[in-house]
C-alpha cells in the first residue's frame, strides 16, 4: 500500500527530462539514477566536483579519488568534466541544475524544508543542502509519508531547524506526490488504496486539490 | 543530449531586439567572429535584432567583429573596461554622436561581476574603484579598516563565446589566452552559444583539462578554421564586404 | 625559482601555535595525509604547533589524517561543513567534550568564503542559509525582491594540499575529484604547502591543463605514493601507529 | 641629466627580487621586463590570463591567442599557466602580485594615482588599473617627472580623476626615485647633475629626506 523507497526513487525518476542536469542527495535519493526511463539520460552532478559520473564500481574496482557527495566511489562516463568546490557550487547557487532531489525530515506548505538538523543534541552537519535547495530549477524531496512513530512528514511550519526557506516544489512520498504551489499542498497522485480523507489524516497540513488526482503506483522493484 | 548547432545563423537566431548579449575575447583573442557576422547577416536581412545591451572587454576594432555589430547600429549600450584599440573609430564616433550608450568598468570588477552573475552571488565587494569616479553612488563599507565598494552581479539573455574544442555536451576548452571571458560569460547567460574550432564526441576531451563544463553551454557550433580580428584587420577587411 | 621542499617535515616547518591551517580534501579524496602526519610528528617531539583553527570540509574519519590530528588534541577550532563520516568518532568525542569548537558552514558557502579570501573579495551575498539557524546575526538585504545573507571571506595562515602534478614553480594539476578545495586553499592561504604525486620541471605540465598557477603556491614536496585514507581506514591503521 | 623611458625601466628592474610576480602596465612599464639582472627571474602577469609569457615573437610569428593586456604578441616559456579573467583578477585583488609597475598623469603625496582619464573630453577608458593598484604588494610608478609642459606630475593632490587612493608606494620618475611613506614624498636617490632645489623647484610636493639620498644613474641604453 505504501511506495518503497526504491519505489519512490523510481517515481521522482520519471519527472526528470531528458538531458537535465540533476543532483541526488546523499542516501535514498541516489537511487534516482537507477531509474531512468528508456530513451533518456540525466547528467549527474556531485558537490565534491564531478559532472556526469556513473554507477558504482565492482567492489575492489574503487578509486578514492573518484566519489560522490555521499564518499562513495563512482566511475567515469564519456563527457565527465571535473572541477574545484567553487565552480560546483557556482553550478548550484547560479541555477544551472534542471532538478535536485533530497531527503527530508519535514516540508511545510510554504515549501520549508528542514533536512540537516534533529535539534541540538548531536553533532551537526550540514554539508550542501543549504546550497542544493537555493539553487536548482525544481527542488524536491523524496521521503516516507510519516515518521516511523506515525507523525507527519508534511506539516504547517517545521518544528525542526531549517535547510531553506520556501523552497520545496514537490514532494514524492511514500503515499502521495504533492506539489507546493503558493505556500499550499496540492494534491497530484496518490496510492490508490487509500482514501483522500485517509491520506489527508495522515498530513499536517490541508491537501487541496487542483484538477484530478492520478493513482500513485510503481513496478515491483 | 546533443547540443550541436549547425551553422552560425542557426546559433544566433533566438537573439531578439532589446537583448543583452555577453561577447567573448579580449580586443581580438577569443572574439567569435563568425557568430558577430551571422548576427550582423541576420540584422541586415530583417531589420533585427536592435537595441542591443552588448558586454566585452573592448570596443572594437576596425570594422570587422563588435566594432562592425556598432557600425551597423545594432547596439544600444556597451557594457565594457577599455572601449580604445589600434582603431578604435567606430565606436568612438558612434559615442561622440551619442548613438551608443557606454557603462565602462573596471577590467577585475567586470570579470568578477560576470563571474558572480553565474554564481549566484548578487552582490559583493572590492577595493577595485574606491574613491574614483566609476564608484559613485555605489555603497561603500569597511571591512577589517579598509574601505571597499559593492557591486552587482552581471547577466545576459545571451553568451557569444569562442572556444577551442567542443563536445557535444557542451565541455570546452580555450587555446592560450583565447580564454579570457569565455568561461565567466558561459556561466552567466541563459544562453550561451559557442564557437569551437573541433567538435568531438563527448569522451574526445579529458575531464581533467575541461574548462568550461557543459552545464554551463546551451549551443555549440563548429567553425573549423575562425577568423582572427587582428589578422582580418591587418588585411584591411570590412564586414559586410561591400556595404550596400 | 625552485619551490620544492626537501621532505613533509621541512613543508610543515613553519606552522606555528594558534594558526589556521586549511587542509585539503573530501573525505579521503584530496586528503594530504603525509603532510598532516608530519604535522603530528612534529607535535609528538616538541609539543607544537597546537591551538590550530583547522579548516576542511569534514572532521576526519577513524584514526588516520585529520581524525588523527584531532585526536591528538592539536585543533582547537574546526571550521567545517559535514563533521560526519563512516567512523566520526574522533571528532565526536572531542566536541561532546567540548574540548574543540565548532564552526558549521554550508559547503557552498565554505567554498566561496575561501575562493573570496583568495581573490580579494572581503564579502559577498549568498541565498544560502537565509533564514536557518546558520546565518544568524548575519546580515541580510534584499536584490531584486528576494533576500540574501552576507557572507566573509576566509584565510588562514597555511594550506595544506594533496595535487597530483606539480612543477618546481609551482603549477599543479589534480586528480578526478581529489581537486574539490585544494585550489580554493592554495590561493587563500599566506603560505600554500603541497604534496605531489609526481613533481616534474617547469614545462612538465601543459600550459592549458595548469589548474593551481604556482602564484598560489608557496612548497611543493613529492610524495610519489600517497596514502588514501579510506584505504587506511579499510585497513584499520591508526597514526601513530602504536601509540605512545 | 633625465633618464630617458628606457633607463627609468632599467632602473625600476634593479628593484625587482628573484621569483617575484610582476604585472607591467600597458607602454613604457613594458620595457620593465628587458632589465632583469643577471641571475634574477620574475614571473610575468597579464591581466588577459597568462602567468610566465615570455618576449614578443619576431614579426610574422604571431599568435593572436597569445597577447598581453597591451594586446600585442608574447611567446611561451616553460611554466607558462593560462587562466580565466576571473581567476587573473583574483590573483591582482587578492594580493597575489608582489610588485605592479604603472604609468600614471599625476601621484599625489598622499599615494594616490590618476592614470585613467585626462577629463571628460574623450572617451573614457579604464581597463585594469583600478584593480592593479588594490592588488599589488608595492604598486610603484614609472613617469616623468614633470609634464611635457614643464609642470609637475608629483603633486599635493590630484587633479585628474583618480584611479586609486593612497596606493602608490614609489616612484621611478626621469629625475628621481621617491617612496611614498605615510603620505609624504620620500627622496631616495636624484640625478646627480640636479640640486635638491632644482629638483624640488619641479615637484608640487615637499620632497622629505629620510637619510642619505642616492644617485640616479642608469647605464647608456
Amino acid at each position: 500500500m505504501r511506495l518503497t523507497p526504491t519505489q519512490m526513487a523510481w517515481r521522482a525518476a520519471q519527472d526528470i527530462e531528458d538531458g537535465a542536469y540533476v543532483n541526488l542527495g546523499i542516501g535514498q535519493p541516489e537511487m534516482v539514477a537507477r531509474f531512468q526511463p528508456p530513451g533518456r539520460e540525466a547528467i549527474f552532478h556531485t558537490e565534491n566536483g564531478i559532472l556526469g559520473f556513473g554507477e558504482a564500481p565492482p567492489p575492489g574496482c574503487e578509486d578514492w579519488d573518484l566519489i560522490n557527495a555521499g564518499k562513495k566511489a563512482v566511475t567515469l562516463k564519456s563527457g565527465t568534466a571535473f572541477f574545484h568546490h567553487a565552480d560546483s557550487f557556482a553550478m548550484v547557487r547560479g541555477g544551472h541544475l534542471d532538478v535536485a532531489i533530497l531527503g527530508a525530515y519535514e516540508v511545510a506548505e510554504s515549501g520549508d524544508l528542514a533536512n540537516w538538523s534533529t535539534g541540538p543534541r548531536g553533532v551537526p552537519a550540514v554539508g550542501g543542502a543549504m546550497d542544493l535547495v537555493h539553487g536548482a530549477k525544481r527542488v524536491a524531496v523524496m521521503m516516507d509519508h510519516v515518521t516511523k512513530d506515525g507523525a507527519p512528514k508534511l506539516v504547517r511550519a517545521c518544528s525542526l531547524p531549517l535547510t531553506g526557506v520556501g523552497c520545496v516544489t514537490r514532494v514524492y512520498s511514500s503515499l502521495a506526490v504533492i506539489d507546493i504551489v503558493a505556500g499550499r499542498f496540492v494534491l497530484r497522485e496518490k496510492v490508490p488504496e487509500l482514501t483522500l480523507d485517509a491520506l489527508q489524516a495522515m498530513t499536517g497540513a490541508t491537501l487541496h486539490l487542483d484538477g484530478p488526482v492520478g493513482d500513485l503506483t510503481a513496478p515491483d522493484l | 543530449m546533443d547540443k550541436t548547432l549547425p551553422d552560425p545563423a542557426a546559433a544566433v537566431a533566438g537573439i531578439e531586439d532589446g537583448m543583452s548579449v555577453m561577447i567573448g575575447g579580449f580586443g581580438g583573442s577569443g572574439a567569435p567572429i563568425e557568430l558577430i557576422h551571422a548576427l550582423i547577416d541576420r540584422y541586415l536581412a530583417t531589420g533585427h535584432p536592435k537595441d542591443l545591451t552588448v558586454i566585452n572587454n573592448n570596443a572594437g576594432n576596425g570594422h570587422v567583429g563588435l566594432a562592425a555589430l556598432i557600425e551597423q547600429g545594432m547596439v544600444a549600450t556597451l557594457i565594457c573596461s577599455f572601449p580604445r584599440s589600434a582603431d578604435p573609430v567606430v565606436f568612438t564616433e558612434a559615442y561622440k554622436a551619442g548613438r551608443i550608450t557606454l557603462e565602462l568598468v573596471p577590467q577585475g570588477t567586470l570579470a568578477e561581476r560576470i563571474r558572480a552573475g553565474g554564481a549566484g552571488i548578487p552582490a559583493f565587494y572590492t577595493p577595485t574603484g574606491y574613491g574614483t569616479a566609476l564608484a559613485e553612488g555605489k555603497p561603500v563599507e569597511e571591512f577589517d579598516g579598509r574601505p571597499y565598494v559593492r557591486e552587482r552581479w552581471l547577466k545576459a539573455d545571451y553568451a557569444l563565446v569562442r572556444a577551442h574544442r567542443g563536445d557535444t555536451m557542451g565541455n570546452l576548452t580555450y587555446r592560450m589566452a583565447a580564454r579570457n571571458f569565455g568561461p565567466l560569460m558561459c556561466m552567466a547567460a541563459k544562453v550561451s552559444i559557442v564557437q569551437v574550432s573541433e567538435l568531438v564526441e563527448p569522451g574526445g576531451i579529458d575531464p581533467e583539462a575541461v574548462v568550461t563544463p557543459g552545464i554551463f553551454v546551451q549551443g555549440v557550433v563548429e567553425i573549423p578554421d575562425p577568423a582572427q580580428e587582428e589578422a582580418l584587420n591587418r588585411a584591411g577587411s570590412r564586414y559586410p564586404e561591400v556595404p550596400a
